[in-house]
């Protein structure tokens, strides 16, 4: 099967293009059948694929054709499939596959339902593309084109501006991040001579030693990249306004899959990451910072989808604190994990939406526990693996983290301190959200519970939520051994208890009532706190205030165009002189004459010059 | 020539001295017909010059251009006197710096 | 023959087009497809003509017997001028270029010009048939002919079928490029003296004039009056501000053919004579030029941004996307050459494809201003999603042409310059805000109320076609340029090992 | 004065025996068709005159100096009369009766343009120069109608007067330092009378230098020649512009090679001077001109800036090579100049008449889709005027930088670029007027039937063209003379 392997991007893709091509005269079954069925026969070519790799863990790489050959510089359209690209795939085309099958039911009343498939399998094109590629040109290829794809969705609804404003940003923050990216393939091409992912890692051991200047550059400009993308300090600003899209896609790709490219791209060249060590601190500084920062703020959002993105942000900080931490595996165990119960809760929460006349505030909602069991038990499950509670699948993955960010020398213990933290507060926001919306009373009419279609992904996902942490992923090939010795006992105990006193402050503080917080939180301390984490730490503000402005400031200033200024100087120069010329041209004779005389007399000057000092 | 020695450059002195008489007039005279008078001063202020020289160089060349002169002044005036019978018939003056119909 | 033919063609071609006026209204663009598709037809069936095409042998540039073609016929021996042309992969590859948007701006001129078409169609062709001896001339005397002649017919579509503004726009254009063109024909003359002081022989041809010594003092100043004719046509900062206005009252056929093509004979003359002709001086001036090149990237951008104007945006974008290729020719190693060349066809099609959906525009709405527009999309969807095609070509999304040729540009210039890299590489982000500020007011966004009442008609048939075709172009560079770099490759190869002996490190 | 001498004067024998043709037609009976039908044959005979004489070259005392060059310059100087008497004859059609004078007048003036290029001696230029000019004073003034005639002839008059006064004076002091009337006298002279009287000697030069470059309208002695070219009829101007001026030209270039004024390193700088305000001024002052004939003025003020370039280039040269490539400049320029004027006026007769305000820009407005041949023909005349290629003006101005280049003047050129970009400028503004498709004007002016004159404008812009695509015939023809 393995040769068929350039089929998997290539279904989507194609019936993509098909979308787009008859998008106006399809039939909305047919449209279903084709956007679904693509993904779906992508799944399963992966499975048949993986079972093959499974039997006989062999990487290997193949080469569709040479992209250009410029010089030495020779990438290709060439894909490279090992346990990771395995994990990703599958991640990719299963909770891909259970997301299109969402979409059928939650878009359909939309007027541009093949469009909405065209660019979600574009997408799942673009994304696949990205984690097989076997060079960085490619793989940027697919990073850049899941950024187009995930630019068109959140701007689905384009008559709204707020849409097209939200997609824009998601657009150009990511492409700083991808810039950064861009550099370093520069660099890492000019000084190793090819982009090849395995070549590149074997190069530079043989050029580099740890700890050189070059590796850490390459590196962090490559971080820059996957920041951007991931949404982690200080690029992260743009997926809370990229909720704007219709919920599916946020499930999709800003939480299961397009969000973690990031993490894939570390984990992929962390051979490189590995000479740096420098470079791999930060990584799990940024990711330790991110996580904390987005907790607290999910804490203080309303808006249902918000939480989630935060939240997600968070997790993909727990992500980069592993990557950072050299616990890869973990770091992608936890990526696949999060890829199930994040899609879970944004699917549960589209259908919320759906069912709630797009209402967002969480505040709003209320009681619906009852009347929409399937969706209550999905958030249920989601929530509770999204805490790690134990036995879910966030449990499994989370607590890989914290044991190995434990045991790093030197600063493990206070990456381990503050990763509990978050995740008491993870838990905390979790269940503030499932307390709010689904007990209590309801507040807002809903229109009955999910359709199968909406209810086989939601079912599904809850199974991968709580199985998936039993899950073994074959990334042995792949990533160096982490040691195998256990930290102290009590350590695997806090981490365990802390999800539990979060799930029970959440119960206190919004369902019970029993812990008052309002005086704490109406403190002119509080409320200047709680408006400082709701506005994400104020980072948007600041970029706002930093560079938005000041770019629309300059454009609005440049506008007139201030070169031709120079040009237009030259122009009004030579008017003026031709104004003069004019002038002097009179029409009076006598006048003609003067100016003959004194023209004769300068001549007489400057003839005589030299034979007057002869004399 | 023998009693009489000028000095070339005396004359020319003079010559050049009425050439810029000549020059002046046509300078700050607005009537067509002393402007006219004026060139005539210029142009014989060049004849002057010419005999002169030719005297220098006991030459009849400068004699012989400044009878050319002469008739040259005859002819320009000529025309000239016609235009100033149609300047007076269409203009009703003389005065030259009323005709300034073209500028700019 | 081939290449004088192919001029003669679109050359005669105009005069039948003006005269087939009388034979009815729409008759002169039916003759001016037909000429351009003869004349590409006729180009194909001569390429097999071109053993050393397949061979990818490595011209020499001083031996014109190496090339893919040569034709010399005596012209004006006094001065040792011929016509002289000669084709190499980059000649035959913008040769291509033009013809293929030439039959698009063709295509393009369908509906939108209604007045004087036989005159509008024989403009425009003879304004290819200039570009194309632009392109294929090697006699310097010859090549400044052609350089100047295409204005007129473009000033003349400018002048008569512009905009509103289109007198100032037309002027400007004429005078930046005349005035500039003189610099470059006062540094022929005095170039082609002193080889005349050298070698006794008056000789305009490129072959000979390439291994001209001269002091560098002498070389720095004759290179400079090829630099800015050529940077002025790029546009390069800051030279660039006829372009806006140009492009702007241009009707749709001239800005397609502004756009594609003539802005690529100033690139192509960097390439073929302000470099080769003087690789010392180029070496030393490459930093000044690649300094003016990223300030163009970025000051394009930032203006682009600035913009109301559907095509005033487009014709900033150009300016920024130029700057690559200014970028590459003085990085000048293959890589970044090779980022030059595909961004000059790239470019070709990306903008062709903008400027004519802005024509789509305007002769739907009557306006180019995108505070009137607004949620296009919905009543013209074809439309938008073409426009978003080409929205994201020209903000370089990999797999499409410009990013192949933005990325090399941008690696090959890394070799040279790595900050410099750094700071070009804002032009990708600013180049990400304009494009799709671009879609967002125009496409996207609350649907204007104004077009409420009355139905806009959607691309139909003609228009999708010449869209596909250029879809499809930019696709297929952007996945498989190699048939491109493969044609400019042994030309850039040479022309590096050229310069690199004219040089002392 | 043998028969070989009378051999080598024939088109100035030509042309007298045309006047007298004239004079006698005159008192036997007055009609001007018949008169015009004199003229034509008289030029035409001089032409072929012309042709015959250079089997004949030599000087013929020492007054005139019969060789190819000047012949070939009285053949273009009588064609350009020609074009003039074609184009007098539709404009002065409509003045009514008793106009056959006129074309007395034109054939005297002609006959002192030759003798004026053909003079070797102060006596000839100065009998040249005044009939030319005193013929032309009434060609001028000669409508009978309207004051701007009569003003420009006035004008013309006194300030050419004031001019040939001034020359007069040059020529006596000269002769002064001197002692010899004759060109190439006084350049056998020079070196001694410099080391005797320098101050006489340069200041008769200058004033020569002044009194010509009156004549040739540079800066400062310009300030006549929008007046004149405005006021007089249109054929007149075309005569004045290309006749007057070329022959002018030549006779300073004679007089400047043989009598050696390019040695003085200080007349060169003042020449340089007048060069340079005369390339940026012309072109300055025509910048926002809106009427053509005072336009053309303008314009050929900067031509004429850019001739003199040459003039100075010869003081450097130091090569045969270099000096014959100066010479073929000038002899280039000098030729497309004239037949570039004429094809421009050629058009302007047509259109413009004598009513002054149909010179204006407006009047151009949609002319090539009521007009084409005519609007074609203004527009390769403009072309060519601004240099751009395919246009005789061009070659013209590849033979002027490639002199300013192999001379090293690099002042000159900067001048001479600078001031063909300012050009640029107003001669397109005509073009565009002409391209206007304003509904309204294409619609109010109906197109024009093809005429008589057009067949002139074609034969004129076909000179150009070829001159401006084909040159080598004619750069081997110049230099071989």
């Amino acid at each position: 099967m393995a040769e068929m392997i350039w089929l998997v991007p290539l279904l989507p893709l194609l019936s993509s293009v098909l979308l787009m091509l008859g998008s106006a005269s399809f039939p909305r079954l047919l449209v279903a059948v084709l956007g679904v069925g693509s993904v779906a026969s992508a799944a399963l070519l992966t499975m048949s694929i993986g079972m093959d790799f499974l039997a006989d863990p062999q990487p290997f790489q193949m080469t569709l054709w040479t992209w250009m050959q410029v010089g030495n510089f020779s990438p290709g359209i060439a894909f490279y499939f090992d346990g990771l690209t395995l994990v990703m795939m599958s991640v990719i085309t299963g909770v891909g596959f259970l997301i299109h099958l969402f979409s059928t039911e939650f878009m359909e009343q939309d007027s541009s339902y093949a469009r909405y498939f065209a660019y979600l399998n574009m997408f799942v094109a673009a994304m696949l593309v990205l984690v097989m590629a076997d060079n960085l040109l490619l793989l940027y290829l697919g990073w850049e084109g899941v950024g187009v794809c995930s630019y068109l969705l959140v701007g689905f609804w384009y008559q709204n501006s707020a849409n097209g404003q939200a997609a824009r940003k998601a657009f150009v923050v990511t492409r700083i991040g991808d810039t950064a990216m861009a550099l370093g393939l520069f660099l890492l091409f000019t000084e190793l001579g090819t982009l090849n992912i395995q070549g590149l890692v074997g190069a530079a051991n043989q050029q580099w030693q740890v700890g050189d200047t070059l590796p850490l550059i390459a590196c962090l400009l490559l971080l820059g990249g996957a920041v951007g993308k991931s949404a982690q300090l200080p690029l992260h600003t743009w997926l809370p306004d990229a909720m704007a899209g219709p919920t599916p896609v946020s499930a999709l790709i800003h939480a299961a899959t397009m969000v973690t490219a990031g993490v894939y791209l570390i984990a992929r060249t962390h051979g490189l990451f590995l000479l740096a060590p420098t470079a791999m601190m930060v990584v799990a500084v940024i990711g330790l910072a991110t996580s904390l920062m987005a907790a607290f703020t999910a804490l203080m959002q309303s808006d249902i989808k918000r939480i989630l993105a935060y939240s997600t942000i968070s997790q993909i900080g727990y992500m980069f604190l592993a990557l950072g931490v050299g616990a890869w595996a973990a770091g992608i165990f936890h990526l696949m994990t999060h890829a199930f119960f994040k899609a879970l809760l944004f699917l549960g929460s589209g259908a919320i939406i759906h069912y709630l006349h797009h209402e967002h505030n969480i505040f709003k909602m209320g009681g619906l526990r009852s009347k929409m069991p399937v969706t209550f038990w999905s958030f249920m499950i989601g929530s509770a693996a999204l805490a790690a509670l134990p036995m879910t699948s966030g449990f499994f993955s989370k607590d890989q983290i914290l044991l190995q960010a434990y045991q790093l020398p030197g600063p493990g213990p206070w990456l381990w301190l503050g990763g509990l933290v978050g995740a008491l507060l993870t838990a905390v926001y979790s269940f503030r959200l499932v307390f709010v919306v689904f007990f209590g009373e309801a507040k807002t009419q809903t229109e009955g519970d999910t359709g199968w279609r909406m209810a086989v992904p939601l079912v599904t996902l809850c199974t991968l939520s709580l199985i998936g942490g039993y899950f073994v992923i074959p990334l042995d090939q792949v990533f160096p051994a982490s040691s195998g010795d256990h930290p102290a006992h009590w350590v695997e105990y806090v981490s365990i208890s802390v999800p539990l006193v979060g799930v029970l402050l959440a119960y206190l503080i919004f369902h019970s009532g029993q812990l008052n917080v309002s005086r704490l939180v109406n403190s002119s301390i509080g409320q200047s706190l709680r408006q400082f984490w709701h506005s994400g730490w104020g980072i948007d503000w600041l970029y706002d205030v930093l560079l938005v402005r000041p770019y629309y400031q300059l454009s609005r200033i440049m506008k007139g165009e201030p070169v031709d200024a120079v040009y237009s100087l030259i122009v009004a120069l030579n008017l003026t002189f031709n104004h003069w010329l004019a002038e002097s041209q009179t029409g009076r004779m006598r006048w003609y004459i003067a100016s003959m005389v004194a023209g004769l007399i300068l001549l007489l000057t400057l003839a005589l010059q030299i034979p007057l000092e002869a004399v | 020539m023998d009693g009489l020695n000028i000095p070339l450059n005396h004359i020319l002195l003079v010559s050049t001295l009425l050439f810029s008489i000549g020059m002046l007039g046509l300078m700050i005279r607005r009537n067509i017909i002393f402007i006219l008078m004026s060139l005539e001063v210029m142009l014989n202020a060049a004849a002057l010059a010419f005999v002169a020289a030719g005297a220098h160089w006991g030459q009849p060349d400068g004699q012989i251009i400044f009878l050319l002169i002469l008739s040259v002044a005859a002819a320009e005036v000529a025309v000239g006197l016609g235009l100033v019978l149609q300047v007076q018939r269409r203009f009703k003056t003389l005065d030259m710096d009323d005709a300034n119909r073209m500028r700019g | 023959m081939l290449m004088v033919n192919l001029i003669l063609i679109l050359l005669v071609g105009g005069v039948l087009a003006m005269l087939s006026e009388r034979l009815g209204e729409t008759m002169p663009r039916k003759v001016a497809l037909a000429v351009v598709l003869v004349d590409i037809v006729y180009l194909l069936s001569q390429l097999s003509a071109m053993p050393q095409l397949t061979q990818l042998q490595a011209p020499v540039p001083d031996d014109p017997s190496t090339w893919l073609m040569h034709f010399k016929a005596q012209w004006i021996p006094a001065f040792g001028i011929n016509i002289e042309f000669a084709l190499d992969g980059i000649s035959l590859l913008m040769v291509m270029l033009t013809l293929v948007l030439g039959a698009i701006a063709v295509s393009s001129s369908w509906t939108d010009v209604t007045t004087k078409q036989g005159f509008f169609e024989a403009n425009l062709l003879w304004t290819l048939a200039g570009v194309l001896g632009v392109f294929m001339a090697l006699d310097l005397f010859l090549f400044f002919l052609f350089w100047e002649v295409m204005l007129i017919p473009m000033y003349f579509m400018i002048a008569i079928w512009g905009h509103e503004n289109r007198g100032y726009a037309a002027m400007k254009f004429f005078i930046f490029t005349q005035a500039s063109g003189l610099l470059m024909l006062v540094a022929t003359l005095a170039l082609v003296a002193v080889n005349q002081n050298a070698t006794g022989v008056w000789s305009f041809s490129y072959f000979d004039l390439l291994h001209t010594s001269m002091s560098g003092q002498t070389a720095h100043w004759l290179m400079l009056g090829f630099f800015v004719a050529f940077v002025v046509k790029l546009p390069g900062f800051p030279f660039h501000t006829w372009l806006p206005d140009a492009h702007t009252q241009a009707p749709t056929a001239g800005s397609v053919i502004l756009a594609g093509i003539l802005l690529k004979t100033g690139a192509y003359g960097l390439i073929r004579f302000a470099v080769p002709l003087f690789p010392q001086a180029a070496l030393d001036f490459s930093f000044v030029a690649m300094l003016l090149g990223v300030a163009g990237v970025v000051y394009g951008a930032v203006l682009a941004f600035a913009q109301t104007d559907f095509k005033r945006l487009v014709a900033y974008s150009s300016v920024s996307h130029m700057g690559f290729v200014l970028l590459g020719v003085y990085a000048w190693n293959e890589l970044a050459l090779q980022g030059a060349v595909m961004q000059m066809v790239a470019h070709g099609f990306s903008t062709a494809a903008l400027f004519m959906i802005a024509g789509s525009l305007q002769e739907r709405l009557h306006t180019r201003d995108m505070r009137e527009m607004g949620g296009l999309w919905q009543q013209m969807p074809r439309m938008g999603a073409v426009a978003m095609f080409f929205v994201v070509a020209s903000l370089g999304l990999p797999g499409l042409g410009n990013f192949v040729a933005e990325f090399l540009v941008l690696l090959g210039l890394f070799q040279a310059n790595p900050w410099m890299t750094a700071v070009a590489a804002l032009g990708l982000i600013t180049g990400a805000i304009y494009s799709l500020i671009l879609m967002q007011r125009s496409f996207q966004g609350e649907p204007n109320a104004r077009y409420d009442s009355h139905r806009l008609v959607d691309f139909a048939g003609r228009e999708m076609f010449t869209m596909t075709v250029m879809m499809v172009a930019l696709v297929a560079l952007g996945l498989y340029p190699q048939p491109v770099l493969d044609m400019a490759q042994p030309v850039l190869q040479s022309l590096l090992e050229l310069t690199s002996a004219g040089v002392t490190p | 004065m043998n028969s070989s001498q009378m051999m080598a004067l024939m088109p100035i024998l030509m042309l007298s025996l045309t006047a007298v043709v004239l004079m006698i037609q005159a008192s036997i009976k007055r009609d001007q068709n018949v008169a015009w039908w004199i003229t034509a044959a008289g030029f035409l005979l001089t032409i072929w005159g012309a042709g015959y004489a250079r089997d004949f070259t030599q000087s013929v005392t020492i007054l005139l100096d019969v060789d190819d060059w000047g012949l070939f310059f009285s053949t273009l100087i009588v064609f350009a009369s020609l074009v003039s008497l074609i184009l007098s004859r539709e404009s002065f059609s409509r003045e009514g009766e008793r106009k056959e004078e006129y074309y007395l007048l034109l054939v005297l003036s002609v006959l002192g343009a030759v003798i004026l290029i053909q003079s070797s001696h102060m006596a000839s230029l100065l009998l040249g120069m005044e009939l030319m000019g005193v013929a032309l004073y009434a060609m001028i003034a000669f409508p009978e109608k309207g004051e701007l005639p009569l003003e420009a002839a006035i004008k013309y008059l006194v300030l050419s007067a004031c001019a040939s006064a001034m020359l007069l004076f040059g020529f006596a002091l000269v002769y002064a330092a001197t002692g010899d009337l004759t060109y190439a006298g006084i350049g056998a002279e020079v070196d001694v009378a410099y080391g005797r009287e320098p101050l006489v000697l340069v200041a008769g030069s200058a004033m020569i230098l002044a009194g010509l470059g009156f004549k040739l309208s540079v800066v400062p002695f310009h300030m006549w020649t929008p007046d004149v070219y405005q006021g007089a009829p249109t054929p007149v101007t075309a005569f004045l512009a290309t006749v007057s001026k070329g022959a002018v030209f030549v006779a300073l270039s004679r007089f400047y090679l043989e009598a050696e004024l390019y040695q003085y390193d200080t007349l060169i700088a003042a020449l340089s001077v007048v060069a340079v305000t005369s390339m940026l001024a012309g072109n300055w002052l025509a910048l926002r001109q809106n009427n053509i004939k005072r336009l053309l003025a303008y314009s050929s003020i900067a031509h004429f800036g850019y001739l003199l370039v040459a003039l100075i280039a010869i003081s450097i040269a130091q090569s045969i090579a270099q000096a014959q490539l100066i010479s073929d400049a000038v002899t280039f320029y000098l030729t497309a100049y004239i037949l570039t004027t004429l094809a421009a006026f050629a058009v302007v007769a047509q259109l413009s008449g004598e009513d002054d305000g149909k010179s204006m820009i407006g009047a151009y407005d949609g002319l090539f889709w009521r007009h084409p041949v005519q609007a074609l023909g203004l527009t390769v005349a403009l072309l060519s005027f601004a240099g751009i290629p395919l246009t005789a003006g061009f070659i013209g101005k590849f033979y002027l930088i490639n002199v300013a280049i192999e001379s090293q003047l690099w002042f000159l050129l900067v001048a001479l670029v600078l001031g063909s970009a300012i050009g640029i400028y107003y001669y397109l503004r005509f073009i565009f007027a002409m391209s206007k498709t304003s509904a309204t004007i294409v619609k109010t002016q109906p197109k024009a039937a093809f005429s008589g004159q057009d067949v002139v404008s074609i034969v004129l812009l076909t000179l150009v063209l070829a001159l401006g695509s084909w040159p080598q015939p004619f750069i081997e023809f110049a230099g071989r003379l």
